[in-house]
């Protein structure tokens, strides 16, 4: 029996460079109506709500135990709270294994990240490594990711006409897109003129600073229809880690994300990942990775990424139709703004983005440095 | 008291500041003083996987085996095999951008390890080329015992010509 | 001359010159009294990167008193006993500013027996950082709205529209009712002492990295318009820790604490230090 | 109570801890880990090829490592694997536990390896927990994890003398227990005749609150691993089974202020729920062992309370008549618990290891006499948080 878990309601509020206004109480407390009010759920003991599983960074909020500070907007006053500090992917992964396991029926996801917050993102990434060797150097996620670009480049022959093209396209399909970020629109020669911040990384092809909070009720397929007539399943999760060390990983591929992806597919029974799905939302933080994950996902034949985009590849499989994580998604909620775009997607509610009859789609995130840890989603009508 | 009313939000500022103290560890002490007192840069060995790790490690990741003692001394130069070149300055940063952080493979060593490269334009340095250690001042007590790697000369090429500042 | 782990504690305190560390002592200007049980007495003062050790009856006037007796000493200057340990067990007392006291260590060098010149161990290296990045944080409607209120030496709390109850400093919702709190009321500004924190022991501030000063007191404070444990939270008057009483309710039996009133600063900027603490009020 | 069968059971079949101390300046952070992960296969008889999955916990703020599983990575062994990574504060090492459980019984994990860690002395343990308070407000008043409203309330209801009494007998039996334990961070062996000393001089942190009674700062680590029922017998010939577990959390506001206030603690609320839906009505007679998470001695004495759902004095008669030493009626924290050791990623992960090693009967010294088949063990942190887990010796229920 293919054991899967419905998502019964989806919630978020806009991303934006700089949600000043509110604190992240008061931008998770609007997630949490939206879902109360779309699903009539209740935190009663025996039917309701008894777990919520929260997903964001002490770092970035700059507080010990920050899930402490939204225990009570994400209603889990006398009820269970627990915190999964890693891509929003993972949150679901984990709130998948509370239902299947049997311990809890309903499960409610709920992120928040505000990166606006601190002074320098790059000073907190810069945090997560060690002390001695590298921290010192001032090793951060964006010189990681600088590794990164140069490797798969150099491998792939994707150039930077085609890092100009991802920029582009993200921002036009973000246009369509009433919950993302809202950037000037660019053209691939803005973007091939735009400074270069960590060879070969120029600004535009780095996702840009960005607040924003989301939720979503997952509960079993059994009791989905008490919430919504339009549940969505999730039926294959996986993830995997890398080495840490820059120089122990062959930065130009992701041997991880493809174990990741393959154990997500034995998970939802998925035979080949080229044809299988209808919407591909896949976490560019930077512009190289989004050819890159989906050479690594199985979407695309390896090495054949800068062939696949020039030949219309990414509209023909509709990838990235949200304007992915590189119009601007919060760190920490990479992998949740994929997996909504796609849950919205298959509910037929995404608007002038929507695809026609989808009904199988993959969602990806990734955490750590130069994608040192993914997870693959697979959901389906 | 209108939900979306947001005359009275306001931002503070403010800091979180802390006080740490780090410890390398027996493995990770013995490598940081043979820098600093001998100017001699340590890996250690996994016999199972026959590989040779720098920075050093009490454990292989790979096997688990226990490879705290089998220590290797390395050359001081290598083969720079990848970079990246830092141009927006920040508070973390340990030197004035741009400044270029090369993955260079030490003589000896299988894996490449992250340090910073000097003496050279950005714009000129390229893969494969070989660098060599050059050893800091006063002792930082971190990787900054090294203070950088500079280009080294392939041979006939007189190295003032490459390194502008030593 | 008597010895614990190969430890004579008379060698120990004259050899205290030698191993005098001046930057150990930076910034270091006091009197330390050291009382070896059945060994002796020792003052040692320390100050302007000098020192000056001699043996006395009299440890009046010390900044901090270290009292021991010698096998404890000497275990713990062999490293074979735990200070920390030993100050926890009661087997070394400390009087007087308990701060002052963990500087010690840094003052001297490690005393090594004569004729036991033990191989060096090898060297652990370790690192000291501050760490410290710059926020930006947001109030938000309702904390905005309650920090400009002090900034009008106003002490706002919100409603619940459910169940009334009123929180001070405010959240967006009422945790056991899940709703918005959607109402504001005036609460104290004078209020019943509930909760008394007395402060002995200096931990750091997160917000400035400063060692905070001490005895300090953290109170709750029942203010007028409360009730049950809607409490606020805040300073007393370091002058008046001893001369306040803890309000209390347990079950049927119910005990009022100190009248306290705010005591506000001149300059508001809208953030709890335009509160400076509260004061007795009666 | 509309509880579900478990998909299918789990059991614990390795243990690892480190010995717990403040001077681990010989090893990293990895390193460290490492200890408890090669303790935890080497217990199990596994190698890190039979482990499925890693979830790693600890609170960043503490050494200051943004998302620490990564580097980790080297001592986790998670390299290649499925990894996690969760934190809630105190309650971290319960939550290690219950997402472990909860994967495994998913069946989409069969072997499952928890590891949670602290390594205090590279950080400032009171200034990381003040952190966890607002930056607006309650970071400028709280000071960690002290507090002197556990005292404050068992004096204004038992008296002064009696409250200090049964917190030092308290403090007292958990050295005992900590004397008998070799992992244990701090073992003063204290003796009787201490008392009055102890709470006449012993240095005040805040009020009533002394150092002796205050849990202490530890480095340390502590790794479980998990296996579904079929593996479980496979790997170990004593598996230890996890019955059940439940989290209540409460809102940011901490409530010492009130805590003489009649009201409901989590606590207690997750003891009614926990016992209430595995048909347990006596929970004094139902468990053979109760490791508690107690920050302080004063806090350890006013819990039993709560989590034995007790009335009156009964808990502090329970204390006064020594029941709660490894040899009475009702063992609590034979391990030592969380005053002698302290790291606390950790800490809450070890209650759950220390009643396992009861159940399994391999605690060596301080190993409980007699059968024991019903553990329990509770977790602490947050704003006066809670996770309380059920262990069985055998699938009876």
């Amino acid at each position: 029996m293919k054991q899967r878990v419905a998502v019964c309601a989806v919630a978020q509020i806009k991303n934006e460079p700089d949600i000043w206004y509110q604190r992240f109480q008061g931008m998770v407390l609007e997630c949490f109506e939206s879902i109360v009010e779309q699903t009539g759920v209740t935190f009663d003991m025996e039917k309701g709500i008894r777990n919520v599983v929260t997903c964001s960074d002490d770092v970035f909020d700059a507080r010990t135990i920050s899930d402490n500070a939204v225990t009570d907007v994400v209603g889990a006053h006398f009820r269970g709270e627990e915190k999964v500090c890693q891509d929003g992917t993972n949150a679901l992964g984990y709130a998948m294994a509370s239902i299947l396991s049997g311990h809890d029926d309903l499960v409610l996801v709920m992120g928040h990240c505000k990166e606006s917050q601190t002074e320098s993102r790059r000073m907190c990434t810069n945090l997560a490594f060690d002390p001695f060797y590298c921290r010192p150097l001032g090793l951060d996620y964006l010189s990681a990711a600088g590794f990164q670009a140069r490797a798969y480049m150099e491998k792939s022959n994707i150039t930077d006409e085609h890092l100009a093209r991802m920029v582009r396209r993200s921002r036009e399909k973000a246009a369509l897109n009433p919950y993302a970020r809202k950037n000037e629109t660019v053209t691939e020669a803005d973007v091939l003129q735009s400074p270069l911040i960590c060879d070969p990384i120029r600004r535009l092809h780095q996702y840009p600073v960005t607040d924003w909070a989301v939720g979503m009720l997952l509960c079993t397929e059994a009791r989905a229809h008490e919430f919504t007539d339009n549940p969505v399943y999730l039926t294959g999760y996986g993830n995997c880690m890398d080495s840490y060390f820059l120089g122990e990983r062959d930065l130009s591929t992701s041997t991880v994300l493809q174990k990741a992806a393959r154990r997500a597919y034995t998970m939802a029974g998925v035979d080949d990942p080229k044809r299988f799905f209808d919407i591909i939302e896949l976490n560019d933080g930077y512009a190289h990775q989004l050819p890159m994950w989906a050479e690594n996902a199985g979407v695309v034949e390896a090495g054949e990424a800068a062939k696949w985009i020039d030949a219309g590849g990414m509209d023909d499989r509709r990838v990235n139709p949200s304007g992915g994580m590189l119009n601007g998604n919060p760190i920490m909620l990479g992998g949740l703004a994929r997996s909504l775009e796609v849950v919205l997607q298959l509910r037929g509610e995404a608007g002038e983005r929507q695809i026609e009859g989808a009904r199988k789609g993959l969602a990806h995130g990734n955490t750590g440095p130069a994608g040192q840890h993914h997870a693959v989603l697979v959901f389906e009508k | 008291m209108q939900k979306d009313d947001f005359s009275k939000s306001y931002v503070v500022e403010g800091k979180l500041a802390l006080p740490y103290t780090y410890f390398a560890g027996r493995v990770g002490s013995r490598f940081l003083t043979t820098l600093r007192d001998h100017k001699t840069i340590m890996g250690v060995r996994c016999d199972t996987c026959s590989k040779v790790f720098v920075p050093p490690r009490q454990t292989c990741e790979r096997c688990f085996s226990d490879i705290r003692d089998n220590w290797v001394t390395l050359e001081n130069k290598g083969e720079l095999i990848n970079f990246t070149v830092v141009r927006e300055a920040d508070k973390h940063l340990p030197r004035k951008t741009p400044y270029i952080l090369g993955l260079i493979r030490l003589d000896g060593a299988d894996t490449p390890m992250v340090h910073i490269i000097e003496g050279i334009e950005p714009d000129k340095i390229a893969e494969g080329m070989r660098v060599r250690a050059v050893f800091a001042g006063e002792s930082e007590g971190t990787i900054l015992e090294i203070a950088h790697f500079e280009i080294v000369p392939p041979c006939g090429m007189r190295s003032r010509q490459i390194s502008t500042n030593s | 001359m008597s010895e614990y782990y190969g430890i004579d504690v008379d060698d120990v305190f004259n050899t205290m010159a030698s191993r005098f560390r001046p930057e150990g002592a930076e910034g270091v200007d006091a009197v330390f009294g050291y009382d070896i049980t059945e060994k002796g007495k020792w003052k040692l003062s320390v100050g302007q990167g000098r020192m000056a050790l001699d043996i006395t009856e009299d440890l009046s006037g010390c900044d901090v008193v270290v009292r021991v007796d010698e096998q404890t000493f000497a275990g713990i200057i062999a490293g074979k006993l735990d200070a920390m340990a030993a100050l926890s067990a009661n087997k070394m007392k400390v009087e007087g500013d308990f701060n002052l006291f963990a500087v010690t260590g840094k003052i001297f060098t490690k005393y090594v027996p004569p004729g036991q010149e033990v191989e060096p161990e090898q060297e652990l290296v370790m690192l000291k950082r501050t760490i410290s990045v710059n926020q930006r944080f947001a109030t938000g409607p309702i904390m905005g709205t309650f920090l400009q209120g002090l900034k009008e030496k106003t002490i706002l709390a919100i409603k619940c529209p459910g169940c009334g109850r009123l929180q001070s400093p405010p959240r967006e919702i009422c945790a056991p009712c899940r709703i918005r709190n959607d109402s504001w009321v005036e609460i104290g500004p004078a209020g019943e002492m509930r909760m008394l924190e007395y402060c002995y022991y200096a931990s750091p501030d997160p917000l400035t990295g400063e060692t905070r000063e001490t005895p300090y007191g953290a109170i709750g404070v029942l203010l007028d318009g409360c009730k049950d444990n809607e409490v606020f939270w805040h300073l007393l008057n370091p002058q008046q820790l001893n001369d306040v009483r803890m309000g209390m309710v347990m079950g049927d039996k119910v005990v009022h604490g100190t009248r306290l009133r705010p005591v506000w600063s001149a300059n508001r900027t809208g953030s709890i230090n335009d509160i400076k603490y509260f004061e007795i009020d009666e | 109570m509309g509880y579900k069968k478990r998909n299918r059971h789990v059991g614990i079949v390795g243990i690892g801890e480190t010995k717990f101390s403040s001077h681990r300046e010989d090893v990293n952070q990895p390193e460290m880990i490492h200890e408890a992960v090669r303790g935890a296969l080497d217990d199990a008889g596994l190698t890190m090829d039979d482990i499925d999955c890693v979830v790693h916990g600890n609170m960043e703020l503490f050494e200051m490592v943004h998302q620490p599983d990564m580097w980790h990575t080297l001592g986790t062994g998670a390299y290649g694997k499925s990894a996690f990574r969760v934190t809630t504060g105190g309650t971290t090492g319960g939550t290690l536990v219950c997402g472990a459980d909860n994967l495994v019984a998913s069946g989409m994990y069969d072997v499952v390896l928890a590891v949670g860690f602290e390594k205090l002395q590279e950080g400032h343990t009171t200034g990381g927990i003040t952190n966890m308070a607002d930056p607006l407000w309650a970071r400028r008043l709280q000071s960690g994890a002290l507090t002197a409203q556990a005292a404050v309330k068992l004096i204004a209801e038992f008296g002064e003398a009696r409250a200090r009494r049964a917190a030092m007998t308290y403090r007292i039996i958990m050295d005992m227990h900590a004397c008998k334990n070799p992992n244990a961070h701090r073992a003063f062996h204290l003796d009787w005749d201490q008392m009055e000393d102890l709470m006449a001089t012993s240095p005040p942190l805040i009020g009533d609150l002394r150092l002796i009674h205050m849990c202490s700062q530890s480095d340390g680590a502590c790794a479980i691993i998990f296996a579904s029922e079929k593996k479980a017998r496979e790997i170990s010939g004593k598996p230890v089974w996890v019955r059940d577990h439940i989290t209540v959390h409460r809102e940011e506001t901490l409530n010492l202020h009130n805590n003489y206030y009649p009201i409901e603690t989590t606590h207690s609320f997750a003891a009614k729920q926990l016992y209430g839906r595995n048909g347990i009505d006596n929970p004094l007679e139902y468990f053979d062992v109760f490791e508690m998470y107690d920050p302080s001695a004063w806090w350890g004495v006013d819990w039993l309370r709560d989590f034995f759902l007790l009335e009156g004095d009964e808990h502090i008669k329970m204390v006064e008549n020594r029941d709660i030493m490894i040899d009475g009626k009702m063992p609590i924290n034979p391990s030592g618990g969380v005053i002698a050791t302290n790291p606390i990623g950790a800490t809450a992960i070890i209650r759950v290891a220390e009643a396992a090693k009861q159940i399994r009967g391999d605690a060596g010294d301080h190993q409980i006499p007699g059968n024991v088949e019903h553990g329990l063990a509770s977790s602490f942190g947050g704003t006066m948080w809670t996770v309380l887990t059920m262990l069985e010796k055998e699938t009876n229920w």
